[in-house]
């Protein structure tokens, strides 16, 4: 298998070098390296199993590498735990869906807002002026997500009860409520019909106009990574194989044969 | 020498007794991912039940063990006809307070039928010894932990040769996509709570034929059988019998060497080693010596 | 689905109050109202004395729902924490003089204090393991209780004689308006008094950002760390307050009784607050009020009662198959049983079903 | 003999008061009745309700006025009973009996502020003090002394012999230990081991072990029947064969007919009072036995039975005493108990002195019994109502002093 | 071989989520079930299985039949030894167990052990990445890992009729090709299949009939070839309405609501 590796970009949001993460013994990252640009769309694709979410487990600080290096804006995450990486920025939806089963909709979205939040124990039990001014400013921003991804009728359902479709949109608006520099998709769509696929891009494309937020999308989705994203990295068995424009991709023959078989 | 071998004798009937109380447990935990509370009851039960078959039935004393054994199954079985099915895919909170009101029915049922007096169980132990070695074996003991040991062994064989100890497993984990598979959670509940019921009856009566006698209040060794649950992994049968003899060996050392080791710690120090064991244990490994690690993913 | 508001709420600060629609404040009116006059028109020291000790059950029942409904981390160690309280309100209020505000507050503390050193448990045990390790934390009590004579009195307890008052105000001999009231009526009062501000303290608490981190962490501890939550703290803080609570009930409990030993802290009553919290419903700050008074005040009940039923024996060495004190017992675990195969979410999922029946009334769906 | 009654009250009819309506006089009972400890409420309850009987049958208390017991189940939990009492304390004169050290401290500040008397179910010598309270019997401590006394003189131990005591790790077991280190004081002995245990441990091998390596000669032991059944089959088992020295409530009937009997027959004293059960020459047995024959023809003889019947004689006494002086009410009863000297038990129990609290003087008499099969407990008297020197010199302090 | 009549499904006692749905699988056939988020295409295979329960979900109204026999609200581990398996929404894998052992899990109700392990092997065939993971615990494989032992185990129970919750979701294109084809070579063997899927070209190819849910009722049915020309079914579920599939890319920020009923 070829190895690829990017040459450094100038001033990244996201840089990630020689990512190693070893299960006993399977490797599922083998150095691994690409860079996100601000406001950029960045695809990860690649046959399952690969290791595409175990990059986003590495990002987010819930697997830490044995090996290489992740900058955010030249700090560095590896080491730092879960909430720390989120509080700076990153934020991300799962491809097993993470909502809170017993809480709400609106609760799980103001939970997204949680690290923009300062009410400790104390202030909540007392509903003191800052608690209930934060609160309701919050839920302010909240509602504003619920319009943008028309989640209206589901507000005060227990998450665990959504449709499969409307979990994955719920997740989508978790995440965005972090107002995150970064957004980390894995698989925002995989169960939706076209017409709600048709939705989801275009809530990402709002999105992405709106805030200018940089994305790594993880997705089966061909013809949704290759309408959307900027650049595409394709990984095999934890391997990056091939890196570039979604055309480019598209034709790689490493890339068909391990990953888009005849539908390519 | 003499003295702390003696202990550890007395440390592996305890133990086995121990062993015994918590295999019942863990049945129930690997089918139903519940502490069972009612454990102890149903011991009481089956103690009350040998008794009656033993005295006032006087059939042999073997075959009251046998007799009751398989009438706390019964009990067991039935408890799931009427209550436990209808259980199935519901919070396993619920389900653990059901068994806390399933103790709490057994015993003023076991006071109203049998009384509150102390009860001796006819039985042909007693408080026979057999001396070898230089040491002093009660025979009540050494038959504990014989039929401990075989029981153990039934119990690894059976689950060798049936694919219930799987079925068992995954109705815990997910009973609604167990079902999906054709495992129905009634028989494996059914199953389950006759097994950890008869294992319990054992328990029972093997400590009411002891010099103690019968009193309702036998189901407390359940409370100390917890621990030896837990010490070796709540579903694991390996870690149940294994944590039961550490447990009941670590106590009866303890005990024995009070005086000079422990008085600093203050009195009955034996009484809560179990507990610092196994805390002290599950900080090293928090599933217990051999219990299975809780998958979590992302 | 949510169906349509029929209430109109106006801005996010009307969606978030409590007592929101118009229906939940004359609830509120009525519940002042029974906590008012009850006592006045109550005067059987039995049912107050029932009411005293299910109030301050409900206290603590709050503390572990907050732990164990809202936090996911099952503790069999709460006695651990009402017995210590106790201890407190013994030592602090009794030898001290100091006044209720101040006592419960040290119980409280020294509360949250214990539960602070058992907290980093719940970081490494999870579930069942973490139930049976604050399990141990009874009979490791024990022997503390037992042992630590010069705090606790040693096996033979020892008497609380920590006041109910504050300044002038004894609850325990109120005089109010040239009436004077009895200890019972007075501690009534201060007991529900402390009931609704805890309630309405924890009820504000799980509405607001940390309440639902908790609950973020009991459902997914992982997903939570990604967005943000700290869940160790979150466990830890849980643990902390619960235990506090735990202890200012058992304050409250041992200045009520005014004497404790050590025998009273056992796992019984663990699963006493278990089977409250459970058949209240987790997860409801009210459910666990309501589980409160049904396990505190259905026995009380059923011992009015069951002396009807025929075949009972209703005194030693009467007539009849199983004594009536058998028999409430059994009752009791029946009742229990029969209502969570009804209603496996507790009191409060009957009360959220009959919302939810009449919210959609005149429809059947 | 009968019952010390004195007649009719010579002030006049009591006026009907809270649980006395003219004819009726209703006592309390707040005792386990369910749950582990009924074991021993049940058997005490009943021992209450024979006496009575037997008094109804005379007409009742002063010859016309009925009792009629209110029992209440306290699940041996000192806040159920506060609730318990609570709920009956409008309705009865006094309570006949409150079982449970707990739970008895519990009601006791509840008891002085109601002005109400009760009597507590167990031999604690907090007792003896308390106003409120009305105990019989010879408390623990006084036992263990009288058990200490008997070893030294008659039972073959000096001073110097190994003493050891194995106790119960609660206060019935402190009670004991109390006496114990109160002889060896006295009579200038040394404990020399101690092994204290929990109720309900399963294996005593540890403590047997540990007494043997001791080289004890003596043991006094505090346990309830289901422990010491235990502890002796464990000493017999390991042939450790000391001279055992018993509280009464260590033993039960079903213990003699257990395998263990042979052991206990040959090592084992059990420290109580009164005489053995169904022994014709002391009125007092030969009375109670008529009338749990007339009563309760299904109870087995008992210990607590009898300790119940003994405590509802006492009350009967300070009940005549009331009804003399005129007055049932509570401040009435708790008079009438200061005025009320000394109640015989016809042998059951010692005789027991009572008045204001601080100059009570309890019995301080103990019998000693043997363990034998073929009498209807098992016990036999081995030296029957002594005192020792020692234990009139005993102090009794109030609770939580 | 299943038809489901009239059927009118309610949870909690208050949400009605079928409306009277009817529906059947011809023996021998594959039956496409498509519709939006929330149609109630799950609580349809739920009630069929008898997997209600569970959920606080009961039938109000309606049967289910396999061949002749009434199986509304029978008992799920019944249903399945009857012959149906199905792969659940969600994977639903026993995740504290390995590979291995939830295959064995799949084939609870089957007793010849040589045809267990005829199966077994055949599973491991299809999906060699299963043979690599075989000794893994289950919770620790990736998601489209997962996916292809829920298949595995489904079909490790040798149904008549399967039932396909999604199976291609979170698939790779390559494995989604090879799902379709195991689909249609297990029904060439015999199975009857009731296929639920969002890849609607996926599923009307290789399906003989096809069934549209919208908020729990059927809005149309017909054979899968007509439902690949029918305009709507173009426009919503193949995204190909006017000739040429669209790019997400350019997607109006509007869509048009339109709906066949309600
Ligand atoms: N346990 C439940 N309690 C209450 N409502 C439920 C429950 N499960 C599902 N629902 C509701 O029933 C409706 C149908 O859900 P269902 O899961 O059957 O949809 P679906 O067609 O499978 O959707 P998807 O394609 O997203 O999987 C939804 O509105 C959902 O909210
Ligand atoms: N915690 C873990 N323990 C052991 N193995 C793991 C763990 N997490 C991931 N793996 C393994 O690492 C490999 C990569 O997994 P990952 O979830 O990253 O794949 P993926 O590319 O996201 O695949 P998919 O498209 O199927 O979701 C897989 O073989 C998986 O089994
Ligand atoms: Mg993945
Ligand atoms: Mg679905």
């Amino acid at each position: 298998m070829e190895r690829v590796t990017e040459p450094p970009a100038p001033n990244p949001l996201l840089e990630v070098r020689d990512l190693t993460l070893r299960f006993g013994g399977v490797t599922a990252l083998d150095g691994v390296g690409f860079a996100v640009r601000h406001g950029e769309l960045f695809a990860v694709i690649g046959p399952n199993g690969a290791g595409k979410t175990s990059i986003f487990n590495c990002l987010n600080g819930v697997y830490r590498p044995q090996q290489g290096t992740i900058t955010l804006d030249g700090r560095s995450l590896v080491g730092r735990a879960p909430a720390d990486i989120a509080a700076m920025g990153v934020a991300r939806t799962f491809q097993n869906l993470g909502l809170f089963g017993h809480l709400t909709l609106v609760e799980n979205l103001m939970l997204g807002r949680h690290h923009l939040m300062r009410t400790g124990f104390f202030a909540g039990m007392f509903w003191w002026g800052r608690a209930k001014r934060e609160e309701i400013t919050h839920r302010a921003a909240v509602e504003e997500i619920i319009e943008l991804l028309e989640l209206e009728p589901y507000r005060r359902m227990p998450a665990g009860l959504l449709p499969y479709g409307v979990a994955k949109r719920a997740e989508l608006g978790r995440a965005l409520a972090m107002e995150p520099r970064l957004l980390l998709l894995d698989e925002p769509v995989a169960g939706m019909n076209l017409e709600e696929t048709e939705d989801t891009a275009r809530y990402l494309l709002e999105v992405r106009r709106e805030l200018g937020l940089a994305m790594i999308l993880v997705e089966h989705d061909m013809s949704l990574v290759m309408d959307l994203a900027d650049r595409v990295l394709a990984l095999d068995f934890g391997v990056a194989i091939a890196t570039g424009e979604p055309s480019e991709i598209q034709h790689d023959p490493q890339v068909i044969e391990a990953y888009l078989g005849g539908a390519a | 020498m003499t003295t702390f071998l003696q202990n550890c004798f007395a440390g592996l009937s305890l133990g086995s007794t121990y062993a015994l109380v918590a295999l019942g447990f863990v049945v129930i935990y690997k089918s139903t991912g519940v502490i069972n509370f009612a454990q102890g009851g149903l011991l009481a039960l089956g103690a009350y039940l040998g008794y009656t078959f033993s005295n006032n039935l006087a059939v042999a004393f073997a075959v009251a063990v046998l007799l009751c054994c398989l009438s706390a199954a019964l009990v067991g079985a039935t408890f799931e006809r009427i209550v436990l099915r209808r259980m199935v895919g519901q919070p396993p909170f619920a389900v653990i307070m059901i068994t806390i009101g399933l103790l709490f029915v057994l015993e003023p049922l076991i006071t109203a039928v049998w009384g509150f007096e102390h009860k001796q169980v006819d039985n042909p132990w007693n408080i026979r010894t057999v001396e070898a070695f230089g040491l002093v074996f009660g025979v009540r003991d050494l038959w504990t932990i014989g039929l401990t040991a075989a029981v153990v062994l039934a119990f690894f064989l059976f689950f060798r040769f049936t694919s219930l100890g799987l079925a068992m497993r995954v109705t815990a984990f997910d009973p609604e996509a167990a079902l999906a598979q054709g495992i129905s959670a009634r028989k494996v509940y059914a199953t389950s709570w006759a097994i950890a019921a008869a294992l319990a009856a054992l328990a029972g009566i093997l400590m009411a034929a002891g010099p103690g006698g019968l009193t309702p209040s036998i189901g407390f060794i359940a409370l100390a059988a917890f621990p030896a649950m837990i010490l070796g992994g709540m579903d694991s049968p390996a870690g149940a019998v294994l944590g039961g003899l550490i447990i009941g060996l670590a106590e009866a050392i303890t005990r024995g060497y009070q005086d000079r080791l422990f008085s600093w710690a203050g009195d009955n120090v034996s009484v809560i080693v179990p507990y610092l064991l196994m805390i002290v244990i599950l900080l090293i490994r928090p599933y217990g010596l051999l219990g299975t690690k809780e998958v979590r993913r992302i | 689905m949510a169906g349509p508001h029929r209430n109109l709420v106006r801005g996010y600060a009307d969606e978030l109050r409590l007592f929101g629609t118009p229906l939940s404040r004359a609830g509120l009116v009525a519940l002042v109202a029974v906590f008012l006059l009850l006592p006045t028109v109550l005067h059987d020291d039995f049912w107050l004395s029932v009411l005293i000790y299910v109030g301050i059950t409900a206290i603590g029942a709050i503390g572990l729902n907050l732990l164990t409904g809202y936090c996911g981390q099952i503790s069999l160690g709460h006695a651990f924490f009402i017995g210590a309280g106790a201890y407190v309100a013994a030592r602090v209020g009794g030898d001290t003089g100091l006044p209720l505000p101040l006592w419960l507050l040290a119980a409280a503390l020294i509360g949250a204090v214990l539960g602070g050193l058992i907290g980093p448990f719940a970081l490494r045990l999870r579930g069942h393991y973490l139930a049976i390790v604050t399990l141990g934390l009874i009979f490791i009590g024990e022997h503390l209780w037992r042992n630590l004579t010069p705090v606790t009195g040693g096996n033979s307890g020892t008497s609380v004689r920590a006041e109910p008052a504050i300044g002038p105000l004894d609850f325990g001999d109120l005089t109010l308006f040239g009436e004077s009231y009895s200890r019972n009526q007075g501690w009534f009062w201060l007991v529900w008094g402390l009931v609704a501000l805890v309630a309405l303290l924890a009820k504000n608490l799980v509405r607001t950002r940390p309440g639902r981190a908790l609950q973020a962490v009991r459902d997914r501890d992982q997903a939570a760390e990604v967005i943000g939550v700290r869940a160790g703290r979150y466990k830890i803080g849980a643990f902390m307050l619960s235990s506090a609570i735990a202890s200012a009930a058992g304050a409250l409990f041992g200045s009520y009784q005014q004497f404790v030993s050590p025998d009273e802290w056992n796992l019984l009553l663990s699963i006493q607050y278990i089977a409250i919290v459970i058949v209240g419903g987790l997860g409801t700050v009210f459910g666990s009020v309501l589980g409160a008074i049904f396990v505190g005040a259905l026995p009380a009940i059923i011992d009015r009662y069951s002396e009807v039923i025929p075949g009972v024996r209703t005194s030693v060495g009467g007539e009849g198959f199983i004594s009536v004190f058998a028999l409430n017992q059994a009752l009791f675990g029946v009742l229990i049983v029969l209502f969570l195969v009804l209603e496996p979410r507790g009191l409060a999922g009957i009360w959220l079903r009959t919302k939810a029946y009449f919210k959609a009334w005149p429809f059947s769906y | 003999g009968d019952d010390g009654g004195s007649g009719g009250g010579q002030a006049g009819e009591p006026a009907t008061t809270a649980g006395f309506d003219g004819t009726t006089i209703k006592l309390g009972v707040l005792s386990p009745l369910s749950g582990p400890v009924a074991v021993i409420g049940q058997p005490l309850t009943s021992g209450n309700k024979v006496w009575f009987d037997h008094i109804n049958s005379q007409g009742g208390i002063a010859g016309k006025y009925r009792v009629e017991l209110v029992q209440e189940d306290t699940q041996y939990k000192p806040d159920v009973t506060v609730q318990q009492y609570n709920k009956v304390k409008g309705d009865v004169v006094a309570f006949t009996q409150i079982l449970g050290t707990a739970p008895t401290l519990a009601v006791l500040p509840l008891l002085q502020s109601d002005e109400m008397i009760a009597a507590p179910a167990s031999l604690d010598a907090f007792w003896v003090r308390e106003p409120n309270l009305l105990p019989i019997g010879a408390p623990y401590q006084i036992q263990s002394i009288n058990a200490m006394d008997h070893y030294l003189s008659e039972g073959g131990g000096t001073t110097d012999s190994t003493i050891c005591t194995m106790i119960q790790d609660d206060v019935y077991g402190e009670a004991g230990q109390e006496g114990i280190d109160f002889a060896a004081k006295e009579y200038g002995f040394e404990v020399a081991n101690t092994q204290r245990f929990k109720v309900g441990t399963e294996n005593y091998a540890g403590q047997i072990g540990a007494l043997a390596g001791a080289g004890c000669e003596m043991v006094f032991l505090t346990a309830t029947p289901t422990d010491a059944g235990k502890i002796w089959g464990t000493a017999a088992q390991a042939k450790f064969t000391p001279k055992w020295y018993a509280q009464s409530p260590s033993f039960v009937s079903a213990l003699a007919k257990s395998a263990v009997a042979p052991y206990m027959r040959q090592y084992v004293t059990i420290a109580a009072e009164g005489t053995e059960w169904g022994d014709e020459s002391v009125p007092g047995m030969k009375d109670m036995i008529d009338r749990v024959e007339q009563y309760a023809p299904n109870q087995e003889p008992d210990y607590y039975f009898a300790f119940g019947y003994n405590q509802a004689r006492a009350m009967t006494a300070l009940l005549e005493k009331a009804v003399e002086l005129g007055d049932l009410s509570h401040a009435g009863l708790l008079r009438a108990s200061e005025e009320l000297g000394t109640v015989s038990f016809d042998g059951l129990t010692g005789d027991y002195t009572y008045g204001p609290a601080d100059t009570r003087n309890p019995p301080r008499s103990t019998t000693l019994f043997s363990v034998d099969p073929s009498k209807p407990f098992g016990l036999a008297t081995l030296k029957y109502d002594f005192t020792s020197e020692a234990a009139k010199k005993f102090e009794f302090q109030k609770a939580d002093a | 071989m299943l038809s489901v009549s009239n059927l009118e499904v309610v949870y909690d006692d208050v949400v009605l989520v079928l409306r009277g749905v009817s529906l059947s699988v011809p023996s021998g056939e594959i039956v496409a079930l498509l519709g939006a988020n929330g149609a109630g295409k799950t609580t349809l295979l739920r009630a069929v299985t008898g997997l209600l329960v569970p959920h606080r979900g009961k039938i109000t109204k309606g049967t289910v039949h396999l061949g002749e026999e009434d199986i509304t609200s029978a008992d799920p581990a019944e249903v399945v030894r009857k012959g149906i398996a199905q792969v659940m929404e969600g994977r639903r894998i026993f995740a504290e167990i390995t590979v291995d052992e939830n295959l064995r899990a799949g084939a609870y109700t089957r007793r010849s052990r040589t045809e267990i392990n005829e199966s077994y092997a055949r599973v491991l065939d299809l999906f060699p990445v299963l043979a690599r993971r075989r000794r893994s615990v289950a919770g620790y494989l990736s998601g489209g890992e997962q996916q292809m032992l829920a298949i595995g185990r489904a079909l490790m129970a040798q149904p008549r009729l399967l039932l396909l919750d999604e199976p291609s979701l979170g698939l790779a294109p390559k494995l989604v090709e090879q799902v379709r084809d195991i689909v249609v070579q297990i029904n060439q063997q015999g199975t009857s299949v009731l296929l639920v899927e969002q890849n609607a070209v996926m599923a009307l190819e290789i399906a003989h009939r096809g069934y549209v849910l919208e908020t729990g009722k059927v809005v149309k049915d017909g054979p899968a070839a007509e439902l690949l020309a029918d305009e709507d079914i173009r426009e919503f579920y193949l995204g190909s309405a006017g000739g040429e599939r669209r790019s997400f890319a350019e997607v109006k920020s509007y869509r048009r609501k339109k709906r066949w009923s309600a």
